[in-house]
């Protein structure tokens, strides 16, 4: 009988800044390399799938009220049964965490700081996300409040301080090689997009699951959003053939900005992803420990 | 899983809190974990410079000696003794030239020269000497693209000579001779004339982007009096892939600016209707050109639309120009100019086999189907015809409405 | 000397044991007087005068240095005199003009009233006494506040005596739904102090969860606020946050108390606390509501900016100039080159010596006597700084980043935040100093876990940063006209949350 | 329990022997399929089992002896 209760709208932003971040970081250049200049086709395609998901987590959550994923795969499935899928989860929540936290340490290390050991930014990163953990799922879902809040800002600004280098007719021709790049491009943002089921964890301490549904496919659709920004911004800068093959392309296009006396703004991409990885990985941590604690 | 059980006030009543934990030990864990870690970092510092440990270069040449790719670095020079703590942006600065087998071996070979270690975050043009240009400058930019200390936003120039030479001229404007350099490309539009303004960036982007290829500012030593005493803004290098191939010079080199609407606040000059030998001078204001190609068969017509607008402010025919019969023939005069600029500077790059309009890539984007059969040689620009239009408009002739000289010539009547 | 109760029973043990054996009030008035005498001690400041009549004897005992003497000669024994003198079987009636008279009953309450300063009245033959409000000594007057200073606004700020500063709110909030309720704490200092709320605004829970936590206070003397402030704070997790405000503006306190939040006030001290505090009510000025919305909005947002400045500005100088030399642009940066040259310190040593000069400085100035203060700030600041520059033992960069944290820091309306944002800037620098921007993010995000795990009486320290209050947030970072501001604030106030009917 | 989680995920993304390379070739390759599968398909699947229960009980509500 947990007593924790958080909005759904705190519990949806936990779900927007993770995925986000390392999204931008970590996928773009994947669907970049897939996709090419058809990655907003790719993007636009996994709306669909997207709302999917977030029609089923937010389904799953309302009609097993204050049970977590944990809880309700074993109601469904059976102990047994739903115990194997809950360590399936469990796995893959233990794998995510991983790379998202080891894409930080890379991007540290490739881009920033080169000589400092990535143990530094590994360690750093967990002793943070710990005592967040330790600090309750309240305090993790304010935390997270005021880092998407500052967040949305910095990348609409980025936006528009690129706007500045970007070419649009980079985007033709459309569809050069139909869509089979653009299906594999598609894969990776559902993959992402898929993630978000991690809030199945956090759904039960939601106070009030009303209209759960209806929020959950608007938090998809925004998400969307806040990818066409950067998959684009990308493309339409360094056009398609070079944005293929760019490890961190949001990372520099950030980097390149240079409007009269704001320049060099490589600060504000460090800001974006450390804040952001610190959200995606206490999130996925907290899910971890509760899923532990709730399987045994 | 321990619980533990916390009290918290809130809505009157004393909730209990179950948060899951298995704390007391942990804590103390947790503790000696975070002791741990701040030791650790106090082992650190491992990315530190500081400012008196690093010598900020300011300008890259890059020439090919025997095979080898001589780097010459252009670092700012801190100030000593009774200088120190002066400060200021201008400071005196050092060359120095290291060669090596690939452009980071140089460079390493560079800070065996240097006592301070060579810092490239701040580079703000990168000269390629006129030998490496025509062997190919794509493995020169690789380590300028890869290395995190670069930035994408240097200039890319090339130069007649060697690099080396261009960068150890001192000028009479501005002591660092790099920044003068990006300064007379960057702030050309203030100066009333156009540079192509290439960036690491950009020539990135052109070199990966099949169907066009780059074209380059040139600048040289000028000499003034006997003596190299400025540089000078000559022409554009015109490239095939990544190879230099031959230059562009006066108003012919506009072309690449024109195509690229990049020509605002520049000058042009035409002849006066009427009146051989004599010239009027206008300034662009506001210039926009949109490109589309279209194919007819085997024919490629590249459709310029020129939109620009744009002062009178200099003539030196004694005629009333804003007349409506004169004003036609000056804004017929300056397209015709612009239409020569695109089609001479197209006529010499295609001898030379280089698409510098990136004809082959707005092909690609209207007509990927055709482009698909041709891409792979440069056999397509043969087929390329120009369908220029321009609509020009005079908008203001500064503050007089004809010029004294016109009064002048009443007078004389 | 502060240590709890129980602890400290040795020196005045047998006063106490006295006290506890005889509890009431003996029927003869000489052995009173003397057992009193024996208590206080003969030779000291408790002082007896006897009236004696015809069929009566009745002495007036009190501490004459707590005793306003014209009250207790005009208002006490001058009339108990003349009605002694009319009639004299009517002693129980005697009408005093006194604040108060209460009817005591035994000998531990005497000596409670006699240390309040009151007087009191013994009869030979009873076994009663009566205690008159005779309070008095000296007292400060209300002047104006040197701590808090505004520009347009009230003058007023509280002195320490107890009962003028209730007065200076109630004069404030006319209202019998201000409830006053009083308390005496500290064993040997019966310190008395006051909870005041108002009634229908203020959270209940919060109110009787403060009044549990001061009940549950026990040490043997009060003498400041913050004694009040430390033991009744949360104690679950250390914080270097303050949890509970502080003003000694009687404008200020009301105005806290009108949102709902509760005062303490404690006798000896001009300073009064008000629970529960959020992070926005440390930074804001209590001028902001006294001056036009537009303006107090743009000096909000400006004090924001400038505490977080303040807190980080050390940290990302160290951190750019170290380790992100890239991030600079390059006229700046060459600019700083050149001053560095020669300079034999790193840039983190020669700001971490700079910052502590300054914190000395600082110190220095707020001990010394107001006219040598001038003196110090004059030639450390001016003296100090310029001479380190030429010297070439600081870069100028450097003077002047100091500098600009000294100022940012200055403009927090609270002192107290000031301070924790100086120690917290300390930690940031020496995080950026190690490892670059990295360090600086993560300080900063600990500081945001942090912030977000604290709570001041149960509501979250940031709210209504976050938890999100729509409403609050018109007084969070601007000030909206206060024809906008209908609401209370969300946390604090549970019910009545409408400022206007 | 967070402790021992946070030093196992410490320990795993350390030797993890994904860098930059390795974790941009993973992610390229399988990993899409991969999370794909765990989380779209399985949470469906869990979705259509629960919406069968529900039907079923449904029905057996309505028409006790079926």
């Amino acid at each position: 009988m947990e007593k924790i209760s958080i909005t759904k709208i705190q519990a949806l932003m936990l779900g927007i800044t993770s995925i986000t971040v390392t999204g931008h970081l970590l996928f773009i250049p994947v669907i970049i390399v897939h996709a090419g200049r058809d990655s907003w086709i790719s993007l636009l395609l996994a709306t669909i799938p997207a709302m999917l998901i977030g029609f089923t987590v937010a389904l799953l959550s309302q009609r097993y009220q204050g049970y977590s994923m944990v809880e309700y795969s074993q109601i469904i499935l059976g102990k047994w049964f739903g115990k194997l899928v809950v360590f399936i989860f469990l796995f893959y929540f233990f794998h995510e965490a991983t790379i998202s936290i080891r894409g930080l340490g890379e991007f540290y290390t490739s881009a920033v700081t080169p000589r400092t050991p990535i143990m530094v930014f590994l360690i750093a990163m967990l002793v943070l996300a710990g005592y967040a953990v330790r600090c309750g799922l309240e305090v993790i879902a304010r935390t997270n409040q005021v880092i998407l809040v500052t967040l949305i800002p910095i990348g609409i600004l980025a936006s528009a301080l690129t706007h500045k280098d970007k070419d649009y007719r980079n985007f033709l021709p459309i569809l050069e090689d139909s869509f089979g790049p653009v299906w594999d491009g598609t894969l990776p943002i559902i993959s992402l997009y898929s993630s978000i089921f991690v809030l199945s964890m956090i759904f039960p301490f939601v106070n009030d699951t009303k209209q759960l549904k209806r929020y959950s496919i608007i938090t998809m659709i925004i998400l969307i959003m806040m990818f066409v920004g950067p998959v684009t911004g990308v493309v339409a800068i360094y056009g398609a053939e070079r944005a293929q093959g760019l490890y961190f392309p949001t990372f520099l296009t950030l980097r390149d900005i240079e409007i009269g006396a704001l320049q060099r703004l490589d600060i504000l991409g460090i800001l974006l992803w450390s804040l952001g990885s610190f959200s995606k990985v206490t999130l996925f941590l907290y899910a971890i420990v509760l899923a532990i604690a709730q399987l045994f | 899983m321990k619980l533990r059980t916390i009290t918290k006030i809130g809505n009157g009543k004393i909730e209990h809190i179950i948060i899951l934990t298995g704390v007391m030990t942990n804590m103390r864990i947790t503790k000696c974990c975070l002791i741990m870690f701040f030791l650790f970092l106090l082992s650190g510092c491992w990315d530190k410079k500081e400012l008196n440990e690093v010598a900020v270069v300011m300008g890259v040449g890059i020439d090919k000696v025997d095979k080898e790719y001589k780097i010459t670095a252009q670092v700012i020079k801190p100030p000593t003794g009774e200088q120190a703590g002066g400060g200021g942006s201008e400071l005196p600065t050092w060359s120095v030239s290291a060669t090596g087998r690939t452009v980071l071996g140089a460079i390493r070979n560079l800070n065996e020269l240097s006592p301070r270690r060579l810092y490239f975050a701040h580079l703000q043009v990168i000269i390629f000497g006129d030998e490496l240009a025509r062997e190919g400058i794509a493995p020169a930019i690789a380590w300028f693209e890869r290395d995190r200390d670069s930035r994408a936003g240097a200039l890319l120039v090339v130069t007649k000579g060697t690099a080396e030479d261009l960068l150890n001229q001192k000028i009479e404007l501005g002591n660092v001779s790099s920044k003068s350099m990006s300064e007379l490309i960057e702030r050309s539009t203030i100066r009333q004339i156009s540079a192509m303004e290439i960036k690491l960036r950009d020539l990135m982007t052109i070199l990966s982007t099949p169907g066009i290829e780059p074209v380059l500012d040139v600048i040289n030593p000028k000499e003034i009096r006997g003596k190299v005493e400025t540089f000078e803004l000559d022409g554009v290098a015109i490239f095939n892939k990544d190879k230099l191939k031959g230059y562009v010079y006066g108003s012919d080199a506009t072309g690449t600016e024109i195509i690229n609407s990049k020509l605002n606040f520049s000058i042009i000059e035409g002849k006066c209707p009427k009146q051989e030998e004599e010239y009027f001078a206008f300034q662009i204001t506001d210039f926009l050109s949109k490109v589309k190609p279209e194919l007819k068969g085997e024919r490629i017509t590249l459709k310029v639309n020129v939109t620009l607008e744009g002062n009178l402010l200099d003539q030196t025919c004694p005629l009333d120009l804003l007349k409506t019969e004169y004003l036609h023939a000056v804004e017929k005069e300056i397209a015709m100019n612009i239409k020569n600029s695109v089609e001479n500077e197209f006529q010499v790059a295609k001898n030379l086999g280089s698409d510098i309009y990136g004809v082959g890539r707005e092909v690609r984007r209207f007509y990927p189907e055709y482009w698909k059969e041709i891409r792979g040689s440069s056999d397509y620009l043969n087929r390329v015809d120009f369908d220029i239009k321009v609509k020009s408009n005079l908008r203001r002739s500064g503050l007089i409405i004809d010029p004294t000289e016109v009064k002048v010539k009443e007078e004389t009547d | 000397m502060f240590k709890l109760r129980n602890k400290t029973k040795q020196p005045f043990s047998q006063n106490t044991k006295n006290l506890e054996e005889q509890q009431t009030i003996l029927s003869e008035l000489d052995e009173n007087i003397k057992k009193y005498k024996e208590i206080f001690g003969d030779k000291s400041d408790f002082s007896v005068r006897y009236i004696q009549g015809d069929s009566f004897k009745l002495a007036i005992v009190y501490i004459a240095s707590l005793v306003e003497k014209d009250i207790l000669d005009q208002h006490v024994i001058k009339p108990l005199n003349n009605q002694l003198q009319q009639s004299t079987d009517t002693i129980d009636k005697i009408i005093l003009s006194t604040n108060k008279i209460k009817d005591l009953t035994n000998q531990e309450d005497v000596i409670k009233h006699l240390l309040q300063g009151h007087s009191v009245i013994l009869y030979d033959g009873k076994t009663m006494a009566y205690a008159a409000d005779t309070e008095g000594g000296e007292r400060r007057p209300v002047s104006e506040s040197t701590t808090e200073t505004i520009v347009r606004g009230p003058r007023e700020s509280f002195n320490e005596s107890i009962m003028t500063n209730i007065g200076l709110i109630r004069k404030r909030i006319k209202t019998p739904k201000l409830k006053v309720n009083k308390k005496t704490i500290g064993k040997e200092s019966n310190t008395s102090i006051a909870v005041l709320s108002i009634d229908g605004i203020a959270k209940t829970e919060i109110v009787e969860e403060v009044i549990t936590r001061i009940d549950k206070i026990k040490i043997d003397g009060i003498l400041e606020s913050l004694y009040i402030e430390e033991l009744i704070e949360d104690p679950k997790r250390y914080t270097p946050f303050p949890t509970v405000f502080n003003s000694e503006r009687p404008d200020r306190i009301a105005a806290g108390l009108l949102e709902g939040r509760i005062a303490i006030l404690v006798d000896g001290t001009p300073v009064a606390l008000l629970v529960p505090a959020t992070m926005g009510l440390f930074l804001t000025s209590n001028e902001d509501y006294y001056q036009r919305y537009d303006i107090s909005s743009l000096m909000k947002l400006l004090r924001g900016f400038c505490f977080l400045l303040s807190i980080v500005l050390p940290g990302l100088y160290v951190g750019l100039l170290t380790y992100h030399q890239e991030m600079i642009p390059t006229p700046l940066l060459v600019a700083v080159t050149g001053q560095r040259e020669g300079v034999p310190f790193g840039i983190a040593i020669e700001i971490a010596i700079m910052e502590l000069t300054f914190e000395i400085l600082r110190e220095a100035g707020i001990r010394l006597p107001k006219t040598v203060g001038a003196a110090v700030s004059i030639v450390g600041g001016l003296v100090l700084g310029q001479a380190a520059v030429e010297a070439g033992l600081v870069g100028q960069a450097t003077v002047i980043a100091v500098a600009l944290t000294a100022i940012c820091s200055f403009t927090a309306p609270s002192y107290n935040i000031a301070i924790t944002a100086r120690m917290i800037r300390f930690i940031l620098l020496l995080l950026s100093a190690v490892l670059g921007a990295f360090g600086l993010i993560f300080g900063l995000l600990f500081l945001l876990v942090h912030l977000n795990s604290i709570r001041s009486f149960s509501v979250p320290y940031m709210s209504p940063l976050v938890p999100f209050h729509k409403e609050d947030w018109k007084d969070l970072f601007i000030r909206v006209p206060w024809r906008y501001m209908k609401q209370r604030p969300d946390e604090i106030t549970n019910d009545n949350q409408n400022r206007k009917r | 329990m967070v402790v021992p989680m946070g030093a196992l995920i410490a320990i795993v993304s350390i030797l993890n022997s994904e860098d930059l390379i390795g974790i941009f070739r993973f992610l390229k390759n399988y990993y899409p399929l991969y999370v794909t599968f765990v989380c779209l398909i399985l949470p469906l699947v869990l979705l259509m089992i629960s919406q069968i229960k529900k039907t079923r009980e449904k029905v057996k509500g309505r028409n006790p002896n079926v």
